[in-house]
């Protein structure tokens, strides 16, 4: 592999909420993507996949840390340079509620990427092109006219979608966009953003909670939690082989569409909820749902260390 | 087990300016007391709409009742007025929706949107309902609910809050319980306990859940029966086990096959159902899944198939043309 | 399972039915269904709710007759007939005469095009000033916000009374001084309302996708925030114009306004409240087209208002 | 009537009276004045409605009667010297203040120069500059002691004059010339703002004062000549709306209504005339327009006269104005009094200044335009200050021209202030104008209005034979003499020059409910309730 | 909050300060001055009088005196209404406006919700056309003309009511009526609009699910939630409200501190326009601060933020 595309260093994004309380959504975390490769991040709801997500693409300016790509640091870029960067990285959103403008019609949300860097010549280039973004999603044509209220949340995410692609961008950061899929079109988007990696040499990170799907579309897999990443690797060595107990729940909470498996299976449910991340526990970050946990776990915060074969954890027993 | 409910020949419909939407279409079915089903079905199949006809809260206009019947408790929802419908919710049928951040009034407290029900159904005393929605935060697991009855929705995590919904739709002990999605909106850590909440509860108080997901992980691992809908119609019902290990319909297949397994290598791509489906203003005449099933006959085009039994079977059927003793076929399995 | 609950029977069947279809490719869903551009559904949804149309036919209505009428008639709004005055309506003076006998009808109908002149307009101002304001205000948020917000209360806190006479020594009595007396603090309203729609709206998801994509804060104001904020706009856009018009009034009867011999319909009712007990057309002709006019563009604006949210689409 | 009045606990002054154990119901006067007093203290007060309500609290050394003249009251005997310009006035001795206090000359020699004090900020000094030194004091100049005032005992007052002033007597009786109470108003210039802190002196006692709401006055028990006076209580409320005014009389809230306070609505006075409910009084004021004397195309008199000569004075009164005002061809108006006891206008009338003749008018205009070089009448606007009357009257006025002249003069108005600033400044072509009188003489309108160095003279009108006239007027020997001579600068100002175009007299339109007596308007047209009486 | 309200407190007094500077050059730019008079004043007295009042000092010792004296609390007296001090004549008219402007708002609340909510409740059916037929009837006729009606018929035809004055509670039923119908219907249209967005909202869904009934529902979960514009617009109605309506305390005599207003800038009375002035915008500044305060009672969830999120 050459350098990599994305480079991740010690990038933090905290959220100053007044009052002196500070929320620290992402905590240093520093990882690479290589080209072509795909990076997924699992972790729970408020663990700052989001924010990773969006202040590597400079949606957020980041509160300090780096990030470059294609050996650029973005944050530097201003401008036109800032504007040819959105080009190369785009993301899909992970509500697919609220990321259609309701007032817009399907085929303006997905022009507008055109309309923005003029990659539409005419009016007619411009509806075939949205045309054949809607086909690429298996949306019918006719939909550009109507409006996102009108379709299901499936329909509506593909629609997200064929928006990112429109600019035809190097790099995705695609935050959850199956989570609201119908499992049939789950497959389908995911088939269909592999497709497009291996014809476009896309770059993804691919934000989820459903490790299984994670685990399908990933070549590596970092888990987060509370802002940090505690475990990365390969994704086959990661499921089979989870150092950190926190990914060992994860994985345990799948569930399986088989009965019988279900039956048999032993399951880890964590006890309680996320801790707040304005006031994170202190040492590792997981003791207070850890099962394995001990007083060191208490005090002494765990720092991510290769465990073997480029699998990195932060756990004092990985 | 006796039939708590039993929905015949629904149909309902959505009037919009383009058309009619015909959202369900002449779907039957029924749940037994203490009975656990599962819908499960593409995003837009009905469900939704389903589960909200049986409390009778879809927006009229623009939604319509064409035809059909809900006996709940023998009783014909259908036929009672808007009064006598508010004596049945909450009280007889709890619901559960899919987003807990907006599902809870953001400015009352917990306690007052949990003792609000039990209020008006129970004829309790503001007392009687306090301790009541005090016990029912302890049974959904929520850690010091003295101090949080007192407390407001964005106090409360994501999870806690689904917790708080399904307090609410239990608090006067309903015997059924719809849950339109309770988890979709949630970790799987939290959802795992979620879900172990409400089975815990169902199996407590004896309650029927119509569970609604797409989650067939989470239908495997909760319920007892299985209906599959899709386009507005029932393709397929039986036993979990009966639509696990032997789906007739293709569509329940392929959902099936679409799924990623923990075992499966990356380069070995998924299995999709391609295409999506129908519009329901103008849904096909014949089976609506036959423009993306792999397996179309020609009857499937303009006919619409019944839900043909499957031998050897009382809980299991599947509307599909393949059924038919003229298709003469092997079920790949 | 037996319940066989659907209604076509297999007996009409034939077995060569049930051979499989050959096909190449997949049809795709949603064929055929006509679907509406936005303004078509706009107006659409419009055109169905009786109570705008009956304000928008008022409008046009008014329009029409204010633009017409004084071509039309035989009288002009200014010449004094002393022996003919306050005369009721009567087969020549349709609304009767004032008091230096001139032709009420005509003079409503003149008025009835300045102060819907100076309503429009002044409501134009409002609604470009207060979104561009408070479009800024609400999206940069942050110290920009602070600093303009605190400008745009500080000036909604000067008097207005004090403004205008100071206008009314700067500049001339005239329609373009009373609109720009009317835009000195009228936009605050509206950008206020702007505001505070913006600012709940610009955190959405679809915002940061136009952002991602790489589109200026203008775009995402203009294409994203205010077509969504729409629906306050209006509510407060079709108060505006009636706003306008009275204050016109208020001027004009300040001294900023329209000169004698032309009036506004606020000239007119202030003049005609005074001779309600005796002379009552005199207030009645004024005041009424003017209410009417003010009733139309409320229903009107609440019905584009509805027409404007998918969300009440029927 | 007698103090029957049960809230007054004073029986010391109780009985005496000639209708003595006769119990009465308490005689209440009520009405509205459009705005509050600006000030209770004779040394600031400046506008009518003050007067009104000062003129029950406070007593001066003489009243004006029903007919306008002067009748003692404080003073007991007023004596001029042979040159006219020394006046010894002997005060009555049993007037009190209304808190006990005798009053005495001295309270008149101290309110006088505390009011000519520049320290005291009298906008009204100027009335007192009669009066020696007066105005070298005023400007700082002089001092106290050299104003030609000096109480020479308790009761006792000379007063020198700086040339003689036949009509000093009419003088005293206005406002100006009120006694304050020394112990009171010494460095307590707030001493008039609060009824509670008024000391006064007249027929009546302030009570109370509800500050932009309403007065109430009683009857002051102490009062020398209580005898005279039948209210009991006056509720003096204050109401801006001429309808409202209006309604409260229809509806028995108030029981008088008249200009200066709360007047009848101009659309409604040609019925209440008619219906003979309203009572039409004419006023000391002249309606007139300037003209800017310095500006084409009113630098040229032809113009000017035919400006005037197209008006139908008699139409807008009658259409218009609508209150029987009377058609003004000079400035003096009919209700100021002349020489020899008659009316000014008696011995001078104005009738024959000029004609109204729109043939003639127009002749004359052309003349003028020719003279002036003008083939097209230039851009000229009228311009008033911001009102229903004035609009009207101008409007009307600008058709007349337009039909008789051909020409177009636009309308402009203005806010009072602006309208002043403008109108001092000479940026008008035409200006609406007003002008009411002080004291009940012709001065008041010769001087003041056509009098090249008078400030009020806003159109610059200025005829060298007219200032001598009114310079020489000020000096002459006698009274006769002088308003001959102001008769005569009117006549040269108006027939000959139009320097500034009269159009009516004003009248004032009262209603008074039934059973009231003694309830007036005065020669300028200002209430005067004081002795008036109830059945 | 402490730091919240210390906050809001500075910058109130630097608003109030810019405000003051302002108004003060404002008013002095305006031509006319208030020794004028339509009779040309002596000049001697002219004289007496600018000095008397400071007014032959340049502009900025004027201000200087002014911002010294106002910072002591001292308002100055009226140049108009003689040795009157500003602050009593505005306590003292103050009290009818208020009571009057109390008594409007809260009717036009109670109306505007009541007709708003049933508008919103009854969506797209008659009751709906009905209710906003009511309100922009209500806002359609003008105060100038409703005042005026109002009077001539209840009160003065037909005697329900007394003509002028505000002696009496009746008194307060025709200016209250002329002075609420506006912001009634303002109210009315916009709780209407947010209550049907809000009656779209999934609690209210889950309100339903619990077999509460329309008018509960209404009532304990749409109307609160629907509060907020609503809350915003009384910041500033409140404001304008009891600070006096010129029209109506003119047409039925209440001696209010709205007429003050007017009159003060025709008087050129700078004393009064400055102190109207600063008055008007304390009160402005309160109600706008009452109402962020109502915004963090009304949602719980400003108490987390303190506030912040409130316009
Ligand atoms: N604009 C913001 N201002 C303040 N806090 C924020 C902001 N955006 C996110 N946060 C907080 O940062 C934390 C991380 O949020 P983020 O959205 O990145 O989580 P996530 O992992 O994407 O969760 P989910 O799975 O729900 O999408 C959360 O606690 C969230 O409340
Ligand atoms: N209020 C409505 N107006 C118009 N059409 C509606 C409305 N509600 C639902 N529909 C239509 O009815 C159909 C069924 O919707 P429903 O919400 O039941 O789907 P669902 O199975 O619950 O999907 P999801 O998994 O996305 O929740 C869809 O085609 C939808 O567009
Ligand atoms: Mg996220
Ligand atoms: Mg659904």
């Amino acid at each position: 592999m050459s350098s990599p595309l994305v480079q991740v260093n010690d990038l933090r994004k905290f959220f100053n909420l007044g009052k002196g309380n500070i929320l620290k959504a992402v905590n240093e975390i520093s990882f690479d993507i290589g080209r072509g490769e795909t990076v997924g991040v699992v972790g729970e709801s408020g663990c700052g996949k989001s924010t990773a997500g969006r202040t590597i693409l400079r949606l957020y300016e980041p509160t300090s840390g780096g990030v470059t790509f294609d050996g650029k640091d973005i944050y530097k870029l201003r401008g036109s340079e800032l504007k040819a960067l959105r080009r190369n990285m785009q993301m899909i959103f992970q509500d697919p509620y609220a990321s259609l403008n309701p007032r817009m019609t399907v085929g303006d949300i997905i022009g507008e990427a055109l309309d923005i860097h003029n990659l539409a010549g005419s009016r007619a280039e411009r509806k075939r092109k949205v045309e054949d973004l809607l086909d690429l999603v298996n949306l019918n044509a006719e939909h550009a006219l109507r409006y996102p209220h009108e379709f299901s949340g499936g329909q509506r995410q593909r629609i997200g979608i064929a928006r990112a692609l429109a600019v035809s961008p190097k790099f995705i950061i695609a935050d959850e966009p199956i989570s609201a899929l119908d499992v049939s079109i789950q497959a389908q988007v995911v088939n269909l953003m592999q497709d497009l990696q291996r014809k476009m040499g896309l770059t993804y990170l691919f934000i989820a909670h459903d490790l299984s799907m994670v685990k399908h579309i990933s070549d590596r897999v970092a888990v987060m939690y509370l802002g940090k990443i505690v475990e990365l690797a390969e994704s086959s060595e990661l499921y089979d082989n989870p150092r950190h107990p926190y990914t060992r729940a994860l994985l345990s909470a799948i569930p399986i569409p088989d009965p019988k498996v279900e039956a048999e299976r032993e399951r880890v449910v964590l006890k309680g909820d996320l801790p707040s991340p304005i006031n994170p526990p202190s040492g590792c970050q997981f003791h207070t749902r850890c099962p394995i946990a001990t007083e060191k776990c208490k005090t002494d915060e765990p720092k991510l260390v290769d465990v073997g074969k480029g699998h990195f954890a932060a756990c004092h027993y990985a | 087990m006796k039939t708590l409910l039993e929905v015949k020949n629904l149909s309902v419909s959505f009037d919009v300016y383009g058309g009619e939407v015909q959202a369900i279409r002449d779907i039957s079915f029924n749940v037994k007391k203490g009975e656990a089903v599962a819908i499960v079905g593409e995003s837009g199949s009905g469900k939704s709409v389903t589960a909200q006809s049986i409390m009778r809260l879809n927006p009229s206009p623009p939604s319509r009742i064409k035809q059909g019947s809900i006996k709940f408790e023998d009783q014909e929802l259908l036929s009672l007025t808007e009064r006598q419908m508010q004596t049945v919710r909450g009280n007889k049928i709890g619901m559960i929706f899919q987003d807990p951040m907006t599902s809870l009034n953001p400015t009352l407290t917990v306690g007052a949107q949990i003792m609000e029900g039990l209020i008006k159904h129970q004829n309790v005393s503001q007392a009687d309902a306090k301790a009541r929605a005090i016990e029912m935060l302890n049974l959904v697991g929520i850690p010091n609910p003295e101090a949080r009855i007192k407390q407001y929705p964005h106090q409360f995590s994501g999870g806690m809050r689904q917790r708080v919904m399904i307090a609410i739709a239990l608090a006067c002990n309903p015997s059924l319980l719809i849950a339109d999605e309770p988890t979709t909106a949630l970790d799987v850590t939290i959802q795992a306990q979620i879900m172990r909440v409400m089975k815990d509860l169902q199996q407590k108080m004896g309650t029927s859940i119509i569970l609604i997901t797409h989650d067939l992980g989470v239908v495997a691992d909760v319920c007892d029966r299985v209906i599959v809908m899709y386009a507005g119609r029932i393709v397929e019902q039986g036993t979990k086990w009966e639509i696990f290990s032997n789906p007739q319909h293709p569509y329940t297949r392929g959902l099936l096959r679409s799924l990623p397994r923990l075992d499966q290598r990356k380069d070995e791509p998924l299995i999709p159902i391609p295409g999506t489906p129908p519009d329901l203003i103008k849904p096909p005449a014949g089976c609506s899944f036959c423009a993306r099933c792999d397996e179309a006959m020609k009857v499937c085009v303009d006919n619409d198939p019944n839900l043909h039994a499957i031998k050897g079977s009382d809980s299991h059927g599947a509307a599909c043309w393949m059924l038919h003793p003229y298709a003469n076929r092997e079920v790949p399995v | 399972m037996s319940n066989t609950n659907q209604s076509n029977t297999s007996d009409k069947l034939r077995p060569e039915q049930f051979e499989k279809l050959k096909r190449d490719n997949v049809i795709k869903d949603g064929a055929g269904r006509k679907s509406l551009t936005a303004w078509q559904d706009i107006r659409l949804r419009l055109m169905s709710n009786k109570l705008a149309m009956t304000g928008f036919w008022i409008i046009v209505f008014i329009a029409v007759a204010a633009i017409f009428i004084p071509l039309l008639s035989p009288h002009d709004h200014f010449t004094n007939n002393l022996t003919n005055t306050n005369q009721p309506p009567n087969a020549t003076h349709w609304f009767g005469t004032d008091d230096l006998g001139r032709d009420v009808m005509e003079r409503t109908w003149k008025g009835a095009q300045i102060s819907l002149f100076v309503g429009l307009v002044a409501a134009l101002i409002d609604l470009i000033l207060g979104i561009i304001y408070g479009g800024i205000m609400g999206y940069y948020g942050g110290k920009v916000d602070e600093v303009m917000n605190r400008f745009a209360e500080i000036l909604y806190s000067i008097p207005y009374l004090l403004v205008v006479i100071l206008l009314l020594v700067v500049m001339e009595p005239s329609l373009t001084t009373i609109i720009i007396a009317m835009s000195i603090t009228g936009w605050i309203n509206m950008a206020w309302i702007v505001r505070g729609q913006i600012m709940q709206l610009k955190n959405q998801e679809y915002a940061l996708a136009s952002k991602s994509l790489g589109a200026g804060a203008m775009r995402i104001i203009f294409r994203h925030l205010i077509p969504n904020a729409m629906g306050p706009i209006l509510v407060t856009l079709t108060l505006t114009v009636p706003n306008a018009i009275f204050t016109e009034a208020f001027l004009s009867f300040l001294g900023l306004g329209v000169q004698s011999p032309v009036a506004s319909w606020g000239t007119m009712i202030d003049d005609g409240v005074k001779a309600m007990s005796i002379f009552p057309w005199r207030l009645l002709f004024p005041a009424l087209f003017l209410s009417l006019t003010i009733f139309a563009f409320n229903v009107f604006g609440d019905g584009l208002r509805d027409a404007f949210d998918p969300k009440l689409k029927k | 009537a007698c103090s029957s009045d049960n809230n007054k606990p004073t029986p010391s002054n109780n009985g005496g009276t000639n209708n003595g154990g006769e119990t009465k119901a308490p005689q209440e006067f009520r009405f509205t004045i459009g705005s509050e007093p600006p000030s209770l203290d004779p040394a600031l007060m400046t506008d009518a409605q003050s007067g009104i309500v000062a003129s029950g609290l406070y007593e001066g050394l003489t009243r004006l009667n029903t007919k306008g003249e002067p009748e003692n009251a404080i003073a007991k005997e007023i004596k001029a010297s042979e040159d006219g310009k020394t006046y010894t006035i002997t005060l009555r001795e049993d007037a009190k203040w209304s808190n006990g206090d005798p009053v005495t000359a001295h309270d008149f020699e101290y309110a006088w120069k505390r009011s000519l004090n520049p320290e005291t900020g009298s906008e009204y000094a100027y009335m007192l500059f009669y009066i020696e030194n007066a105005e070298k004091f005023n400007s700082g100049e002089g001092t106290a002691d050299e104003v030609g005032v000096k109480a020479t005992g308790d009761y006792t007052l000379e007063v020198q004059l700086n040339s003689p002033a036949p009509y000093f007597p009419s003088l005293l009786a206005h406002y100006t010339y009120l006694p304050v109470h020394e112990g009171t108003v010494d460095g307590k210039p707030e001493w008039a703002a609060e009824a509670n802190t008024i000391v006064s002196n007249g027929p009546f006692v302030l009570k109370q004062w509800v500050h932009a709401d309403k007065l109430l006055l009683e009857k002051n028990p102490d009062y020398y000549n209580k005898d005279a006076i039948n209210f009991d209580k006056v509720t003096i409320s204050i109401v801006e709306d001429e309808s409202t005014v209006f309604q409260l009389f229809e509806t028995n809230k108030i029981d008088w209504i008249g200009a200066q306070a709360g007047s009848v609505p101009p659309d409604l006075t040609k019925k209440m005339i008619d219906e003979g409910r309203a009572e039409v009084t004419s006023v000391a004021s002249v309606y007139y327009y300037l003209f800017n004397n310095n500006k084409v195309p009113f630098n040229n008199a032809k113009v000017r006269k035919a400006f005037s000569m197209s008006i139908d004075r008699q139409s807008l009164i009658d259409n218009v104005a609508q209150a029987n005002q009377q058609p003004a061809y000079g400035l003096v108006p009919p209700s100021i009094a002349g020489p020899d006891g008659k009316m000014f206008r008696e011995v001078y009338p104005d009738t024959g200044y000029f004609q109204e003749n729109a043939d003639e008018a127009k002749k004359l205009f052309e003349e003028g335009m020719a003279e002036l070089g003008l083939t097209a009448f230039p851009e000229v606007t009228l311009l008033y200050n911001t009102s229903e009357g004035h609009k009207k009257l101008a409007e009307a006025v600008v058709d007349m021209w337009r039909k008789s002249l051909g020409v177009e003069v636009k309308l402009a108005n203005q806010e009072w202030g602006t309208f002043l600033e403008s109108r001092k400044a000479g940026q008008f072509d035409i200006a609406r104008s007003g002008w009411g009188a002080d004291i009940n003489h012709p001065i008041n309108f010769t001087f003041d209005l056509i009098h090249p160095k008078s400030g009020n003279n806003d159109g610059k009108y200025n005829n060298p034979k007219v200032e001598k006239l009114l310079d020489d007027s000020l000096v002459a020997s006698s009274s006769e003499e002088s308003m001959k001579m102001m008769a005569e600068a009117e006549k040269v100002a108006v027939s000959e020059d139009m320097g500034v175009l009269p159009t009516f007299y004003y009248t004032t339109v009262t209603m008074l409910k039934d059973g009231f007596e003694g309830v007036i308007s005065d020669y300028s047209g200002h209430l005067d309730w004081v002795h008036g009486s109830k059945k | 909050m402490l730091r919240f309200i210390l906050g809001k407190f500075v910058f109130m007094v630097f608003s109030l300060f810019l405000l003051v500077t302002a108004t003060f050059l404002l008013m002095n730019a305006i031509p006319g001055s208030p020794l004028q008079s339509e009779k040309a004043p002596n000049e001697t007295v002219q004289k007496n009088l600018e000095a008397y009042y400071g007014l032959d000092k340049p502009l900025y010792v004027q201000y200087g005196k002014y911002m010294a004296n106002l910072l002591q609390g001292d308002l100055g007296i009226s140049m108009k209404k003689k040795f009157q001090s500003v602050d009593k004549m505005i306590a003292n008219s103050f009290g009818p406006s208020l009571r009057l402007g109390l008594s409007a708002i809260v009717t036009s609340v109670i109306v505007g919700c009541i007709l708003g909510m049933i508008a919103a409740m009854h969506h797209r059916k008659i009751l709906d056309n009905v209710a906003m037929i009511i309100a922009v009837i209500g806002m359609a006729i003008p105060s100038i003309v409703l005042a005026p009606l109002l009077q001539y018929y209840f009160a003065f035809k037909w005697g329900f009511f007394e003509v002028a004055g505000l002696n009496a509670p009746l008194d307060y039923v025709l200016p209250t009526i002329a002075l609420a119908s506006g912001p009634i219907a303002f109210i009315a249209r916009l709780l209407r609009s947010t209550m049907i967005e809000v009656l779209n909202a999934d609690f209210i869904k889950t309100a339903k699910s619990k077999g509460l009934s329309g008018y509960v529902i209404v009532a304990r979960h749409a109307l609160r939630n629907s509060m907020l514009p609503v809350v915003t617009y009384l910041g500033y109605l409140t404001a304008g409200i009891i600070t006096g309506s010129v029209v109506i305390e003119k047409i039925f005599a209440i001696p209010g501190i709205g007429k003050y207003f007017v009159q003060s800038i025709i008087d050129r009375d700078y004393p009064l326009i400055m102190g109207i002035t600063i008055f008007y915008a304390v009160i402005l500044m309160v109600t706008r601060f009452l109402a962020d305060i109502a915004y963090v009672l009304i949602d719980p969830r400003m108490r987390a933020s303190g506030g912040k999120g409130a316009k």
